[in-house]
């Protein structure tokens, strides 16, 4: 089953454009990475496709199914604990209670930081808190924009697993990295250097 | 969207937890909480000292003092409603969500004006008393405050979704939204003004609170808009 | 009809059309300046009391008319992008915007430079005078959040929002000053403009708010064409109109 | 520190830097410019608005309200002064250059008031007029404003040093910088007073000259520390 | 030489001891990392010998040399031109003319964007950016916590030549990262777990 078709999209931002003739068509158990260079137009092209981004997007992008997006930026409020953040994330899409929280938080080793402000966790534990997100939503398209930044290495460890976790579940994965990953799963790369638009 | 894909959280848990996630973030730094009250008290001080004490010439002046600087209080706070969400990305995640981000956008003014304007409206008896307003006036100046301040921060609101993509918008926002709070300024001063008189207030308070109810059906959608475009700015 | 809608959304035939329409328009307007400024300033006769000072209606009056117009025009403008998107009305907007701006603000001068004479003080809160300031201050928050935005298709959108909510509650302002004024002791002064005006003097006058119509087009319409350019100075119709191709 | 590591940018060239860094980013855009001056222009209005448009009681008023608004705005600007400097990590690098962090931080502290208190005292003829203010006030109230802003300002810069990192602590301070501006207003608007009545305005400038240099020579002090807290509580 | 010292260091961030007993001299030529899971407190220890934080620091620091610092946080104002940024940054402790600055945003890659508000620039370019710095300053201690975050290959094999060449002309870079990266230079390794006061 498809859960995201992409045909034909443009992308320019600021009056620059920047990729044109993009098509693509994610199914339910793909693994797709965005692959290029700083600049290229990874982050604005999962946006487009995410639906985060209108203007300046042409071509037709449907999406099938709900979508997650994890981007650069956390959408974590400082002044919460991580328990808070969690519970009450807007891409939190079902009910939950506390103790599947502290579950999730538990499986992102952040066990005893609970009821810290996410202010005073490190670059790697807020990181953390962000991605434990995956773990509380049933959106079956993941976007994730450099999630691997900051982790150490059980937390890239981590995440590989998580990803391939739900690629067999029947889920689709779209990312981007600078960084190798090994995922138990086939990968498919769009490199975005053939779609640069002159 | 395919069945499966069905909101599995319903748009009041939805509005709710929204509402929680704002006030939670508010009420974690209670000096924000506090500012606009600590604002609303020292600028009411401020004005016998910049104006001289006569007692007789204030109190004739108080339901405008209080008025304009409860108006200047929100116009302060209201910059920050939609800010951080922007900045930390949250506003990204509620476009993504499943409901609404009118509806969603919502929850977050009520959260912020139970927060900021609601609090003001309660204690402004205090400061009314300072400049020397009428008692039987406070009454119309607790209920105009409680209107006026609402509709105030749906109005800041649609501002700050405008203004939140723009750095150094601050002061971009007071001028976009000034204008369109004069209407609310006159109607909630001249409530208090006519209190005062044992004129007529309660038609004033009135039109307060159509004002209040045509941009409580109004003010989410230009929200909602409004936070669409900042996001594609951004 | 709607071919003609149709086109007026491309930008290539607005750009031809509009170069015909202020062909034609533009010398139109100046005439009808010249002509009404003459009759207006040198041969309609003085005022019984003020004098020549009244003469100033004749750029105060059509200035603030034209004003207050060109705000729906506007919002007109920003209805039309919003819900059909039509680029072309994102231009229009925001060549309307800083247009109308200007006139509001020659509306003020001129009053306020009246004022003086006739009421012996530069600025009285009037209602009607208070609500133009506040058009004034809205034509300035349309103008000031288009420059902010940086990715100037989100700015046309936000403009337009912004001036959406302008047109509703533009009402509300007005009649809200128009209460606040009469509720309140009445100024000392009087606004002077109820007394009926003779003929001799009204004619012209309208005359001017006519020419001050065509000049609000005219200049949107160049400005719309400037930034017509602009936008698609890399494509073809552009470079061969300016004989680079 | 070894030899090779004198500072290799004279502390001038290090000041002015810090001043153009602080001002390009205020003024991105010439626009950006006009925005305190609008601000002040509007909120002048809401007074006459709130109070009524009785043109002989806002005379009496207008060095109140001019005064009143001014402080104002250079509260609502003030806040903000470091708070960029902080979030984007500037604050960091500032405390490790090698001149004094008290003198690249009045640089911008500068920079700012250049960009609001200044401009704003320049203009503010045109709405001392719209409040009829009587023309031979005008000159007092400019120069008691360009000397009563700087003031302002410095001590704004203090309180916003202090609080940029404290989420909980903001309250309190802020009520430690208020008082402090409670001077200022006196001295100003009575000058202004003393202007209208063809009075001694000359002596209460003086005074307002004489709280510029304390401040000029002390707040930077203060500044510094204060940011140094800062960056530890961050 | 040395250009820092730092004897029994112990940190504590918010009541909550982090290290202690932390030893350390870094002299001319050396390369350190600061190695550890998330949380552990590189980048605290690292503020700390910066001379960034006080509070919550023990022991003795010395620096010897002047430092430059780059962190998380990018200390770019976001409304100014990269061409500004540069020219006018804080840590810019040389006198330095456009021509300069434009030779050090062409060797970041970044030629073309020079009058380009960095907030419009990709995660990456602003990261690139950042670094640029490095190539205006005289300090000879250099503070880099995380730098290769959100670079392309292209830029961390730039960033590993910078570090490279800096450590061999007499300088001294202290760094923490989660990535493998390969310098020409012998790197000493700081192990933070085993300074991990209980
Ligand atoms: C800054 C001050 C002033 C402002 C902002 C102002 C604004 C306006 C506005 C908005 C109109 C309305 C046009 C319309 O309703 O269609 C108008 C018309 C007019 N104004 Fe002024 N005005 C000012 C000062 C004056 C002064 C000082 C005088 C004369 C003593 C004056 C005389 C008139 C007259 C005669 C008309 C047209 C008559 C009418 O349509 O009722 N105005 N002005
Ligand atoms: N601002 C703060 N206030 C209080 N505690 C903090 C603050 N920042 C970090 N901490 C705590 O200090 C510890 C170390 O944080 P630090 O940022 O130094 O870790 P790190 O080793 O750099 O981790 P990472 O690899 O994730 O960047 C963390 O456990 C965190 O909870
Ligand atoms: N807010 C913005 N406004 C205008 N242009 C932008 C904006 N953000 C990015 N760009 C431009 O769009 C291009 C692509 O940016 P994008 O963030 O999509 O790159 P990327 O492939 O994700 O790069 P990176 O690997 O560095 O994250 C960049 O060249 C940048 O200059
Ligand atoms: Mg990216
Ligand atoms: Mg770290």
């Amino acid at each position: 089953m498809s859960l995201l078709i992409a045909t034909e999209v443009a992308i320019e931002r600021g009056d620059r454009p920047l990729l044109r003739g993009v098509s693509l068509c994610v199914e339910s158990g793909e693994l797709w990475q965005l692959v290029g260079p700083n600049g290229v137009g990874k982050s604005s092209l999962m946006r487009a496709l995410a639906g985060l981004a209108r203007l300046g997007v042409e071509g037709a992008i449907r999406r099938q199914a709900a979508a997650l997006f994890i981007g650069h930026s956390s959408a974590l409020k400082r002044a919460l604990t991580p328990l808070d953040n969690l519970r009450l994330h807007p891409a939190c899409d079902m009910p939950v209670d506390d103790q599947q929280i502290a579950r999730a938080l538990r499986s992102v080793s952040l066990a005893g930081y609970e009821s810290v402000p996410v202010g005073a966790l490190s670059a790697g534990q807020q990181r953390r808190v962000a991605l434990a997100r995956l773990l509380i939503t049933r959106a079956r398209l993941w976007f994730l924009d450099e999630p691997f930044t900051a982790l150490d290495t059980a937390g890239c460890e981590w995440l590989e697993q998580q990803i391939t976790g739900h690629v067999a579940s029947g889920g689709a994965v779209v990312f981007t990295s600078h960084q190798q990953s090994r995922f138990g799963a086939r990968q498919h790369d769009l490199d975005l250097a053939r779609y640069v638009s002159l | 969207m395919s069945a499966s894909d069905q909101p599995s959280l319903s748009l009041g848990a939805s509005f709710f937890r929204q509402f929680l996630r704002h006030g939670k973030a508010l009420a974690a730094s209670p000096a924000d909480l506090l500012n606009p009250l600590l604002f609303f008290f020292m600028v009411v001080t401020l004005f016998p000292l910049g104006l001289g004490p006569d007692p007789e010439r204030l109190s004739q002046m108080a339901p405008g003092i209080l008025w304009v600087v409860a108006l200047l209080a929100s116009l302060m706070v209201s910059g920050k409603l939609f800010a951080s969400d922007f900045e930390d990305g949250s506003l990204e995640q509620l476009c993504l969500a499943q409901h609404p981000l009118a509806i969603l956008a919502l929850a977050e003014v009520l959260a912020h004006w139970l927060g900021t304007g609601f609090l003001l409206a309660l204690v402004s008896p205090v400061f009314a008393l300072m400049v020397g307003l009428p008692i039987q006036a406070l009454p119309v100046l607790v209920i105009s405050l409680l209107l006026g301040s609402l509709c105030l921060t749906l109005i800041g609101a649609v501002g700050s979704a405008l203004t939140v993509s723009i750095r150094r918008g601050g002061l971009l926002l007071s001028l976009i939204i000034i204008p369109l709070h004069v209407p609310v300024l006159i109607f909630g001063s001249t409530a208090v003004v006519e209190a005062t008189r044992d004129g007529n207030a309660v038609s004033w308070l009135a039109l307060l609170a159509a004002l209040v109810l045509a941009s409580l059906a109004l003010a989410p959608l230009a929200i909602g808009a409004a936070l669409r475009i900042s996001l594609d700015n951004g | 009809m709607w071919s003609f809608i149709h086109k007026l959304g491309s930008p290539p035939w607005f750009f031809r059309f509009g170069g015909s329409l202020v062909r034609w328009l533009l010398p139109l307007t100046l005439i009808l300046l010249l002509v009404g400024a003459f009759w207006g300033l040198l041969v309609a006769p003085p005022d019984f009391r003020q004098g020549n000072s009244y003469r100033i209606i004749y750029i105060h009056v059509p200035a603030a008319v034209v004003a207050l117009a060109g705000y729906y025009v506007m919002a007109l403008a920003g209805a039309i992008s919003l819900i059909w998107r039509i680029k072309m009305a994102d231009i229009a907007m925001k060549a309307a915007a800083p247009v109308g701006a200007v006139l509001t603000g020659i509306a003020l001068v001129t009053g306020a430079i009246w004022g003086k004479p006739t009421w012996g003080t530069w600025w009285v809160w009037d209602a009607r005078i208070t609500s133009m300031l506040i058009l004034f201050f809205l034509y300035l928050g349309v103008v000031a959040l288009f420059e902010a935005y940086e990715n100037k298709a989100a700015a046309a959108k936000a403009c337009a929002v912004l001036s959406l909510v302008g047109t509703v509650n533009i009402p509300i302002i007005y009649k809200s000053v128009d209460w606040w004024y009469s509720l309140h002791q009445p100024a000392s002064i009087k606004f002077t403009g109820e007394s009926a005006i003779d003929a001799s003097m009204l004619y012209p006058l309208l005359l001017m708010i006519v020419a001050f119509y065509g000049l609000f087009a005219v200049t949107v319409v160049m400005n719309m064409r400037a930034e017509l350019i602009w936008h698609h100075r890399q494509s073809a119709w552009v470079r061969q109109w300016a004989g680079l191709d």
